[in-house]
Formats: structure tokens, C-alpha cells, sequence
């Protein structure tokens, strides 16, 4: 239990996959303008995420075994057939729902965050439930940097901020903010 | 005199009684105004905190003043050349390079504290667009930075000396960008350091009078909570961000002291640290912290539970000002959750959604 | 959208500075971020991608004619992917230690965005010769871009240049920079420099600073904004 | 209903305590020092008839009243100069004898020029009203009651001025539960309408009886700020035995005499957003208002004079004062023995919600309860800061608005935005959060710029929608006329098949 609860705490704030691995920062700074689509963009993430450490994990362990070398390859046409079949599920099952995430699912695909789950999950070896607690926390984690960095970036629209500062750099220093202040999260449950 | 309504006053009769003509003013309702400013703010909470530095004086050397010293010159520095004007004389940035000194070691090289103060104005606030528009308590950034940059020399604590005001403790002069030399240091650990790595508890009263190691104006609760009562009594500051602080620690630490009897008692947890500066000071920032009261409280739960679970389960002794830092992210979505409800409207913020 | 003939040296040279893939485009941030703690790993992720880029920009552009439009992204990704492991596979087999470095990220080139924004804007409709330069010129500008990161986090992050020191005996490091804060404050310091580059280049526009003297007009950047999408 | 008729339940805890120790009150709003010491143990006096009368034809909310007099008609004092053009309007009386000498543009105290009737006084007229133009009030059907009042040119005199026969004619289907006198006076400085529940406090209650009676209600709620002990205590004294009228001391807090705000106290509910005081089963009526148709039916007159605080530091003898309407302020002012030298603004009004004015020529109109005059010490505005979220304005906003926000959007120009997400429309601009403003920021000024630049906008956009219909409907006409065209030769080949 504790272990699970470290590996979900890691992913969650202390390896967060945005502010300390760098992964998914396209999305990252190209939703993160308003809160609503940040958080729709990160239940999309979650879910696609969850999905996915499931197909790695059966894939590692069923069929990629003793080919290595095809990993990579099968894991990308995983991940993009995976984001075609959500997408069409999810408009069969619940067009609302399927209006509410649309845009946000092709962008997936290009989202390293997601192939970095997987490739994550292989390293490290992680079982069926380590890798679901692991996507979980990842997906929460990534959710967590998006509205943060929202409803921040919503609240500065109203700032006075200098034309220089306007754009990626703010947004980078913002994210360094942050990832600094998540250093405190450091060894949590470490023990 | 009259220059562009002529009518009226020339051809009037009967002198007596007549007024000089005054030049009237047109300015926008309301007419009348409170008398308190900005600068007057800021100038209170510098004031309110001398008691601290004279204290930090009495307990680890002069050497005090100038680390403070540094910090406010960094940080005063920045603002002036790189601010809007009339930045320094409200007064904020004298606030954020003070506050900052009284977080940091009594023996902390000067260059370092320099650096602090002005990384935490630059990055911390001028980058938003100076005073009332950054999102991290500057000084805060600014000691979080030189947590992560400068590790050893931030946790390097002198030990305290009531009354030897002349002594000056650690490398203060180390030259710029070096490293400080390995001078005869006596150190103390903190008092969350000696319990969290050594298991034991320091006395209350030593706490609460601040006679133990750790950052120069961390240690006397007491004066720290004078202060903080003069500023809520002008109105100065919302009573209700230490309140929730100190309530939800002590209210923790009570509870996880039932499953855990090696789990330190509520006003261990209180007064020990940062934690009484950081949640009168540092939380109540008013740029930094939720403008709306049911925010405030939010807010303070939420420093008040990350303090805990970072001192009891974290990898560092103190966890008050990266909770701080966290709960600074937070305050744009804490604000949106709780704008009051207006008068006569059912509760709730209409939803604007981008179509 | 069809390109506009450009000469070779412009091709080459495009990427390099004035359409620099990080810097200006911000593609690609993940690994300039992420694997620029020391120089050595910038440069070998640099190496890394730019023979992924030169390959695929190679490949696509010889099979252009042959990749049906309907599915040429996933045919990009599937030949980016290959090359990626090819990679992959022989850094793990001539510098085992650097490849440790990098670890996922060498695998994450896939994701990329700067090399797929390539193959869809340039190798896919150019000839080889092109497409080739333009690879160059982009890979440059990348490695330009990391170099910078990796240099100025090493030196400021450890007092060392490629491993040897720099800054004196008695340099203090400050060990945010090879921190993930660090990364994200190098970079966004890059950025704001590059900002003022480019509007120092601009004649500046003169734009009223109204505060405290009033309301600005009804004219302000979010009416204008709605007449632009209305018009 | 008859639960909503009882009083309304004391609060409990510590808004029980307040409620206890000052009264009841609204939540939120500021004290500004009320400075009433100058003018409020002042008998009200009567000022002389000045040497001309300048009555503009737009002295209420609504259409302005239709000239019916020319130049060089004598006039006697009661005679009517404009007629009401419309329902919500009321006519404009001549308020001293003389001669028309000109109609035509002069100052307006709203800042503009407006359409105005000026009198060459005669200086030996006796001023005498003719006999009796308003009928006995007794035996009045309501209808009879509400167009003697329109007929006397009654509006509100808090400052708003609205018709009063408007307020008093209330849907059927709304119940109105009991009226409520508005006795607040939460302006500084003014004291108007304590002097004249001080002094006159059984035309007050004459007046509330002809209102009751006319609205058929049988309940009224007189509310007066706690700082007005005398006028509460001869209010008591005198109330009819026979009506079931309630004086409440309320707590001392602008703004305490708007409409909400006083309904919000008095009977502890809450106006809906964008509905009228009827909703809440409540009229509401200002106490000068009152005393004003309690004269109006007791001497036949119709509304020509008023009371008028002229007070503030920049005045040498502040006083409260029976004006004629129309009298200019210049002559106001020199009946109170002039302006002091460091004079700098003069106010209609208020100093929390007055309007300041830039010539002395302008006129005291029916809606003018107060004339202010602050002196360079008050007026002086210092630079304007960045807001610090210090979170006072939230804390003083009786509408628990966001002025902070509001204030940053308002700078940018989001003013749909304003309205869409932080409800601008609810803001009535009582200045409470410029009042507080630590940092000097004119929010106010920039929230009432906000709902103008709404108007704007939505005009514009009411226009653009137009035109877009008439665009459409044009192509339509054309798709239509082109296909009738194509169809026309397959028409002729079917033809000649």
C-alpha cells in the first residue's frame, strides 16, 4: 500500500509530469489560457492515460517480451489507434461529453506525456496496479500544472504585465515558479 | 475671469454680498476619501516588524542587520532600476527584501542574500508588472530560490547567543559567487531539525521567547504576534489567514498525536519554525492572498495541512514557506470558488464560458 | 499554403536564428528543457535529433509522391519512430553512459513537435536537395538553442564546462540551475531576452500608458479584438 | 401571506449583538465622518426671492416637461410653465411672480446645457400662490390622489428624482405590504431632511396618511439613522393614534438610505437583481418627499420651493434653507455669506454621490437636497495606485460585489465581461469603494464609465443585429429572385416541349 501510495504521490507532485520532467508542454502552453479547457484537456489526459498504461502493460507483458526494438513503434500506433477508438466510442456513447473533450483528443497523440507514461512504466517495471496508480497520479498530476498554470495565466490577463513579459517567457518563469515551489513536496513518503 | 460661460454673473445686480470667484473643480463621486494609503500600509508592517530585528540582534549578533541590509538592497535595487516609478517609496519593496532577511541564517553570506532579494523582486513581481499584480509572495520566491540554489549555506545554522550583540557569526563578507569560507561556526540545529532527525522536543518557552537556533527572525513568536495584533486591530491585515493556520496545525497535530504519540503537540508544531512569521507575515500578504473571505480561509486550511503533512512526512524539516508558495498557485482558483454572493442574486458566479 | 521559393542559403539559414524551432517557434521544448543539466548531454541530444530529422527529412521527401494524404501523419510518425529506435538502440551501444543520461528522452524524439512540423511544412513537398538544407539549418538552430541551455546551466549549476571547471576553485554552484526550476528559469530568461531582441528590432509602438488618468476607450485591445473576428 | 407580513425575526450572534447595540443595518458598506455638526441643529429658514429663476424643463427622471409659456408672459407664482409630456413626467411651476425673459439654453446642474425657463423676478409681486390649485386630499379615489400629485410636479427629492405618482401606482398584482420612509440621510454633511422631521413631523405623518390611503396599506416603517436621536424621539411623540406607523433607529453606515439598502434593514429582505422594491411587497418614499405631499395637499400648492442643506467648509454660514426652485446657486451661496477663499469644489448633493459643479450659475432643482462645498483639503486626489487586493472594497460593497476585479477589467475595456461575470449591472454606484481605496483608484468613476460603455456596446450591437437581418433578408430576396430566373428558361423549355 505504501509503495503505491509513494508511486502515486510521485507522479502526482514530486516527479510531476509538467513542472519536473518536461513532458506534454505543448498543451501545457498552448490550453492553459482558460480554466475550462485546461480541466477538460486534463480529464481527456486521465483518461487516455489510464487507457494507455493499461495497453502497455499488457503489451510488455504479453507480446513485446523479446522484442525490445519494436517497443517504440507499437507503442506510438497503440497510442494513436487508441485515440482514434476513444474518440469514436465516446461520440457513440456520450455525444456531450464527446463535444465537451473533441477538440482535445487529437492533440493527445503528439502529447509526449503519454508515450513518456508508457516508456516510464516499461523502465521501471511497474505491475498492473503500480502502472495504473502510476497513469492516475500522472494524469492528475499533468491536470493539477494545467488549471494551476490557468487560473494564473486568467488572472494576469488583468495585470499590467509588461509587453517583454507577455507569452512563453512569462509562462516558463511562471512554471518555474511553480516547480519550485512543488520542490517542497520533495522525500514525501519517501520514508 | 469667467472664461467660457459668460452669462450670468456680469449682468447681475446688486453687489452686496458678492463672492470672489472661485475656481471650481470637477471631480468625479465620491467626494471624500479615507485617509489611509498604500504607503501607509506597507510603512506599518515594516515598522511592526523592528521589534523582530532588534530581537534577531539580541539573539545572534549585529551581523543581522546586515544580512537584512543585503536582502533590502537587492531587492530595493531591482525595483528601482528595473520598476515602474514611485515603487520604492510605497514602501514594497522594503517589506519583500526585510522579510526575506528575517527568513534566512544569521550567518548567511551577504552576496547570496543579495541575490535572493533581487531574483524574488525581479522574478517574483516585476515580471507581473510590479506592486499588486505578482502571484508568489516575492520574498518567498525569493528564499525558495536560494533553498534550491545554495543548500548547505541556508541550513547552516549559527547557534543563538542572547546578548552578545558584537559577534558576528558565519562568512558574512564571503566574496561574490564563492563559496564562504569554513570559519569557526558554532551551529545549533533548528528545533524541527533536532525533532525530526533526532527525536526530541525543545521547550516551549524557548520557543515562544525565540532563544533557539534557526532563521534570524523566525524565533520570538511573541514579538512576531504583537505585530500581527497591531496590524489586525488597524485593519492592516485579515485576521482570518494566521487564525485558520494556527487552528488547522494545532487542530492536525492533535489528531495525528492520537495515533502517534511521538507526533509533537499542537504548540510545538506552532511556534517552532517559520511557521508563526509565515502565517502572520508572509500568508497574509495582501497581493498574494485570496481577496475574498471565504478564500482567506481556504487559503489558510490549505498552508495549515501541507505545513503538516510536508514537516511530518516530507524529506525537509520545515515546510511552511513552500505550502505558502503552493497555496500562492492556488489563490486565482480559490478567488474564481468564491466570489461572494451578490445582493439580491442567487449564489454562484455566472458561467462565462469562451464559445 | 504552397511555399514560396526561397534560395538554398535561405533554406539552410532560416532555421539557424530567424526561425529558430525553440527559441522563436517554441517547438521542441520538452528536450531543450529536460536534457540540458550539462553541455555534454545537450550536445548528444542535439546529435541525437538531428540525425532523426536528417533521415526522415531524407526518407519523406524521396517517398513523397508515394505516402497517400489521407494518412501521411501517421506514416511520418511511423518513420520518425523507426529512425528514433535505430538511435536509440546504438547509443546504448557506443556511449552506454550518455544513453543512461538521457534515458526516456531519447525515445520521446518521437513526440518531437519540431521535427513532424518539418516534415509537414518543408520535406513533404520540397525536393531532396532542400529538404536536406533545411534539415541542417533546423538541427543547427536546435543545437544552438540547447547549447545555450546546456551552457549556461552547467557553468552557472556546477562551475564546469563540459566537465572541467570554469569559475575558480572556490565557486559556489548554484545547484537550481541543474534543477528542474532552473531549466524552466534559464529558459524563460532566454525567452525574455529574445522578446526584447525582436521588439528592439520593431519600431515601438507607442501605446498609451493611461493608467491612473482614466478608463481606456471603448476602442481597447478587446474591442478591437471582437471587430477582427466579427469582420 | 400572513407569514411575510409579520415583523421581521431579530438576527441571532454577534448580528444579533450589532443589531442590539446600533440598530438594524445592511451588510457591509463604509463611515465616513458624517459632519453634520454644522448645519443640523439649524433651524431651517427661509431664504428672499432672488432677482431671477432659472427653471429647466428637465428636473426629473423621465421625458422632460413640454414648454407651454413664452417669452414675455407674466407669470404668478403656482402657474404652470411646461406641461408633463407623458406618463413618467410631471409638469415644471413657476416658483416666484415675474416675467418670462428668455427660454433657452442654460447650465444644467448634470454638467450639460438644457432647455430652461428664466423669470425676471417682480421685485414687488407679494409672491402669493392663487388660491388653491391641488384639490382636498379627502374623498380622493388613489387615481385622483396620484394625478393631483403628478399635477403638483411631486418627485423624489433624495436626489434621484423620480415621479412620485409613478412610485405610488404599483401593479395590481403586486401586494404592497407596508411603505417605508426613508429618514437615513446617509450623505455627509446633509441635514435636510433632519431638520425637517425635527421640525415638521406631523406633516410628515399627514403625508404618510395620504400615501397609506392611497396605496392601501396600513403599515409604515419610518427609518432613521441612529445619529438622529431628536428626530426619532418627535417622530415618536407624534404619530396618529389612529395609524400603525413604526419609527426604527438604524445603524449609522452609508450608504443606509438607498432603496435596497433600506428594505435590506427594515424588513431583511433582499431586493432581486434588476426587480423594483414592489417586489419585496415595499414602497418606499424619501422623508423630504413625504413632507413635500403633505404640503402639497395641506396649501393647495403645487412643488415650488424645497429645503436645501448649504453646508461644507468652503461656506461661511452653512444653513438649511427654504429655496425656491430655480434659484441659482450663485445666489445660494451669497445668501450664506459666500465661499471661503480655499473653495475648490461645489456639489449638488452628497459628497459620497453628488454631482460637482462647474459653474455657479447652474440652478437648484426639485431633486437638489444639498449644496456641499469642500474646500482643497477634502478634494485633493492623490496619484492612483496599482490595487493591492487589500480586499477593503469587497468588505465595503453593500452589493458584495468585486470592485477590485471589476476595477481591472474596467481599466481594460472588458466592460461585457464586467456585466457577464461580475454582474456590473448591480453596481449603484454609491462610491462606497473609492471611498475605502487604499491605492486611490477611482472605481467608481470607472464602474459608472463601465455600464455607460455597456450601453454603448449593446447599442452597437442591437444595430449590427439589425443590420445583419436587413443584409439577409436582402440576400434571401436575392436567392430568391435568381432562382425564379433560372427557373425560368427550363420553365420555357418545358414550354415549348
Amino acid at each position: 500500500m505504501g509503495d503505491l501510495l509513494f508511486i502515486f504521490v510521485s507522479a502526482l507532485v514530486i516527479n510531476n509530469f509538467t513542472l519536473a520532467l518536461f513532458l506534454g508542454l505543448c498543451p501545457f502552453m498552448g490550453v492553459s489560457a482558460r480554466v475550462a479547457t485546461a480541466v477538460r484537456l486534463g480529464m481527456a489526459n486521465i483518461f487516455i492515460m489510464l487507457i494507455t498504461a493499461l495497453c502497455a502493460w499488457f503489451l510488455n507483458t504479453y507480446i513485446l517480451e523479446n522484442m525490445p526494438y519494436l517497443r517504440l513503434i507499437s507503442f506510438i500506433v497503440i497510442i494513436a489507434s487508441l485515440v482514434q477508438i476513444t474518440e469514436v466510442t465516446i461520440k457513440k456513447i456520450s455525444p456531450k461529453l464527446f463535444r465537451e473533450l473533441g477538440i482535445f483528443l487529437p492533440l493527445i497523440t503528439t502529447n509526449c506525456a503519454i508515450l513518456g507514461l508508457a516508456i516510464f512504466q516499461t523502465n521501471r517495471g511497474y505491475d498492473f496496479a503500480q502502472g495504473m496508480v502510476f497513469a492516475l497520479g500522472a494524469g492528475l498530476g499533468v491536470t493539477l500544472a494545467l488549471v494551476l498554470m490557468a487560473s494564473i495565466r486568467e488572472r494576469l490577463q488583468f495585470s499590467s504585465v509588461p509587453s517583454l513579459a507577455k507569452g512563453v517567457g512569462m509562462v516558463m518563469i511562471l512554471a518555474g515558479s511553480l516547480s519550485l515551489a512543488f520542490m517542497g513536496f520533495a522525500g514525501l513518503f519517501s520514508a | 475671469m469667467r472664461p467660457w460661460r459668460g452669462t450670468g454673473w456680469e449682468d447681475r445686480s446688486g453687489g452686496e454680498g458678492t463672492m470672489e470667484e472661485p475656481r471650481l473643480r470637477l471631480m468625479a463621486a465620491p467626494h471624500l476619501h479615507a485617509q489611509d494609503s498604500t504607503a501607509r500600509i506597507m510603512w506599518s508592517v515594516v515598522a511592526t516588524l523592528v521589534p523582530v530585528v532588534l530581537a534577531a540582534v539580541w539573539f545572534f549578533g549585529a551581523g543581522v542587520l546586515l544580512v537584512i541590509g543585503a536582502a533590502m538592497l537587492g531587492a530595493m535595487l531591482v525595483e528601482r532600476l528595473l520598476g515602474p516609478g514611485g515603487a520604492i517609496r510605497d514602501g514594497s519593496a522594503a517589506i519583500t527584501g526585510l522579510l526575506l532577511g528575517l527568513t534566512l541564517p544569521p550567518g548567511f553570506p551577504l552576496w547570496m542574500a543579495f541575490i535572493g532579494g533581487a531574483f524574488g523582486i525581479g522574478f517574483g513581481k516585476l515580471i507581473f508588472g510590479g506592486l499588486g499584480q505578482n502571484i508568489f509572495n516575492p520574498a518567498l520566491l525569493g528564499r525558495a530560490f536560494l533553498q534550491a540554489a545554495f543548500p548547505t549555506a541556508i541550513t547552516t545554522w549559527p547557534a543563538v547567543r542572547p546578548g552578545e550583540v558584537l559577534t558576528f557569526q558565519g562568512d558574512l563578507l564571503a566574496a561574490p559567487l564563492m563559496t564562504p569560507a569554513e570559519v569557526d561556526v558554532v551551529t545549533q540545529a533548528t528545533p524541527l531539525g533536532l525533532w525530526k532527525f533526532e527525536g526530541e522536543v525543545t521547550g516551549l518557552w524557548d520557543l515562544f521567547v525565540g532563544a533557539t537556533g534557526g532563521s534570524l527572525g523566525e524565533t520570538s513568536a511573541i514579538l512576531i504576534l504583537l505585530g500581527g495584533a497591531y496590524l489586525v486591530a488597524r485593519n492592516y491585515m485579515n485576521w482570518r489567514i494566521p487564525v485558520g493556520i494556527f487552528a488547522t496545525v494545532g487542530l492536525l497535530s492533535i489528531l495525528f498525536g492520537l495515533f502517534d504519540p511521538t507526533f509533537p503537540g499542537p504548540l510545538f508544531m506552532i511556534f517552532s519554525g517559520g511557521l508563526v512569521l509565515g502565517a502572520v507575515y508572509m500568508a497574509t500578504d495582501m497581493v498574494t492572498s485570496p481577496i475574498t473571505n471565504g478564500g482567506a480561509w481556504i487559503f489558510a486550511f490549505g498552508i495549515g495541512f501541507l505545513v503538516v503533512l510536508i514537516r511530518g512526512w516530507g524529506g525537509l524539516p520545515e515546510g511552511v514557506m513552500y505550502a505558502i508558495l503552493i497555496m500562492n498557485a492556488l489563490v486565482p482558483f480559490i478567488e474564481r470558488i468564491t466570489q461572494p454572493r451578490v445582493f439580491g442574486k442567487e449564489r454562484g458566479v455566472k458561467k462565462a464560458e469562451a464559445a | 499554403m504552397s511555399p514560396r521559393q526561397t534560395t538554398p542559403t535561405q533554406d539552410l539559414m532560416r532555421g539557424v536564428w530567424k526561425e529558430n524551432p525553440v527559441l522563436i517557434q517554441m517547438l521542441g521544448l520538452c528536450p531543450a528543457l529536460a536534457v540540458t543539466n550539462t553541455v555534454m548531454n545537450a550536445i548528444a541530444m542535439s546529435a541525437a535529433t538531428t540525425f532523426v530529422l536528417l533521415g526522415s527529412s531524407l526518407l519523406i521527401s524521396l517517398l513523397k509522391n508515394h505516402i497517400p494524404k489521407e494518412v501521411r501523419i501517421s506514416a511520418y510518425i511511423l518513420i520518425i519512430a523507426t529512425f528514433v529506435t535505430v538511435v536509440d538502440f546504438s547509443l546504448n551501444a557506443l556511449a552506454p553512459l550518455v544513453h543512461k543520461e538521457l534515458g526516456a528522452f531519447i525515445a520521446l524524439i518521437v513526440c518531437n513537435c519540431m521535427i513532424l512540423a518539418r516534415q509537414e511544412a518543408f520535406a513533404s513537398k520540397q525536393r531532396v536537395g532542400r529538404s536536406l538544407l533545411d534539415a541542417v539549418g533546423t538541427s543547427a538552430g536546435f543545437t544552438i538553442a540547447l547549447l545555450m541551455m546546456g551552457i549556461s546551466r552547467e557553468v552557472l549549476g556546477n562551475g564546469t564546462f563540459l566537465g572541467v571547471n570554469v569559475m575558480g576553485p572556490h565557486f559556489e554552484p548554484w545547484i537550481i540551475m541543474i534543477l528542474p526550476p532552473g531549466a524552466y528559469f534559464a529558459i524563460g530568461f532566454i525567452l525574455l531576452g529574445v522578446g526584447y531582441w525582436q521588439e528592439r528590432k520593431q519600431p515601438p509602438t507607442k501605446r498609451p500608458r493611461d493608467w491612473p488618468h482614466g478608463v481606456r476607450s471603448s476602442t481597447g485591445p478587446a474591442d478591437s479584438r471582437r471587430e477582427r473576428q466579427v469582420a | 401571506m400572513a407569514t411575510r407580513t409579520d415583523r421581521r425575526a431579530p438576527k441571532r450572534g454577534l448580528a444579533g449583538l450589532g443589531e442590539l447595540l446600533f440598530g438594524p443595518s445592511f451588510r457591509h458598506g463604509v463611515h465616513p465622518p458624517e459632519a453634520k455638526g454644522l448645519t443640523e441643529a439649524l433651524p431651517i429658514r427661509r431664504m428672499p426671492f432672488p432677482e431671477e429663476i432659472v427653471l429647466p424643463l428637465r428636473q426629473h427622471t423621465g421625458a422632460p416637461s413640454r414648454v407651454i409659456a413664452s417669452v414675455d408672459d407674466r407669470v404668478e407664482r403656482g402657474d404652470v410653465l411646461g406641461v408633463a409630456d407623458g406618463y413618467v413626467s410631471v409638469p415644471v411651476h413657476a416658483s416666484a411672480s415675474g416675467v418670462i425673459k428668455d427660454i433657452g439654453w442654460w447650465p444644467h446642474p448634470s454638467g450639460t446645457m438644457d432647455t430652461a425657463v428664466r423669470i425676471q423676478v417682480d421685485r414687488f409681486a407679494p409672491q402669493l400662490t392663487r388660491p388653491r390649485i391641488v384639490p382636498e386630499w379627502r374623498g380622493l379615489t388613489p387615481d385622483q390622489v396620484r394625478k393631483a400629485v403628478q399635477n403638483a410636479g411631486v418627485v423624489g427629492l433624495g436626489g434621484a428624482a423620480f415621479p412620485t405618482h409613478v412610485k405610488l401606482n404599483p401593479p395590481k398584482e403586486t401586494a404592497i405590504e407596508v411603505l417605508l420612509i426613508n429618514g437615513a440621510e446617509c450623505e455627509p454633511y446633509l441635514t435636510s431632511d433632519h431638520r425637517v422631521m425635527v421640525e415638521y413631523p406631523e406633516r410628515v405623518h399627514f403625508g404618510i396618511r395620504v400615501m397609506m390611503q392611497c396605496l392601501g396599506v396600513d403599515r409604515a416603517v419610518i427609518g432613521v439613522e441612529n445619529n438622529k436621536p431628536d428626530a426619532i424621539a418627535r417622530l415618536r411623540e407624534t404619530i396618529p393614534e389612529d395609524l400603525d406607523i413604526e419609527v426604527i433607529g438604524l445603524t449609522v453606515k452609508y450608504p443606509q438610505g438607498a432603496e435596497k439598502m433600506l428594505i435590506k434593514a427594515v424588513t431583511g429582505r433582499e431586493v432581486p437583481s434588476g426587480k423594483l422594491p414592489m417586489h419585496v411587497g415595499a414602497v418606499v418614499q424619501n422623508v423630504g418627499s413625504i413632507a413635500a405631499i403633505a404640503e402639497v395637499f395641506e396649501t393647495g400648492y403645487p412643488l415650488i420651493e424645497r429645503i436645501v442643506t448649504v453646508t461644507g467648509p468652503g461656506v461661511r454660514k452653512p444653513q438649511n434653507l427654504i429655496v425656491p426652485v430655480g434659484t441659482k446657486t450663485r445666489d445660494v451661496l451669497d445668501f450664506c455669506g459666500g465661499l471661503t477663499p480655499d473653495a475648490t469644489e461645489v456639489i449638488f448633493g452628497g459628497p459620497m454621490m453628488g454631482v460637482p459643479q462647474p459653474d455657479l450659475d447652474v440652478p437648484v432643482m426639485k431633486g437638489t437636497s444639498g449644496i456641499v462645498v469642500l474646500t482643497e483639503k477634502e478634494s485633493a486626489r492623490p496619484q492612483a495606485l496599482a490595487c493591492i487586493s487589500c480586499a477593503r472594497c469587497l468588505a465595503a460593497c453593500p452589493m458584495f460585489l468585486n470592485p477590485s476585479r471589476l476595477g481591472q477589467m474596467a481599466q481594460l475595456g472588458l466592460f461585457e465581461r464586467m456585466a457577464e461575470e461580475y454582474h456590473l449591472e448591480d453596481c449603484m454606484l454609491c462610491g462606497s469603494c473609492s471611498y475605502v481605496c487604499p491605492s486611490n483608484i477611482p472605481l467608481a468613476q470607472m464602474f459608472a464609465l463601465g455600464k455607460a460603455g455597456l450601453r454603448r456596446a449593446q447599442q452597437r450591437a442591437r444595430e449590427e443585429q439589425a443590420e445583419k437581418e436587413r443584409l439577409e433578408k436582402e440576400a434571401a430576396a436575392r436567392d430568391q429572385a435568381e432562382r425564379e430566373a433560372a427557373q425560368e428558361p427550363a420553365r420555357k423549355e418545358r414550354e415549348v416541349a
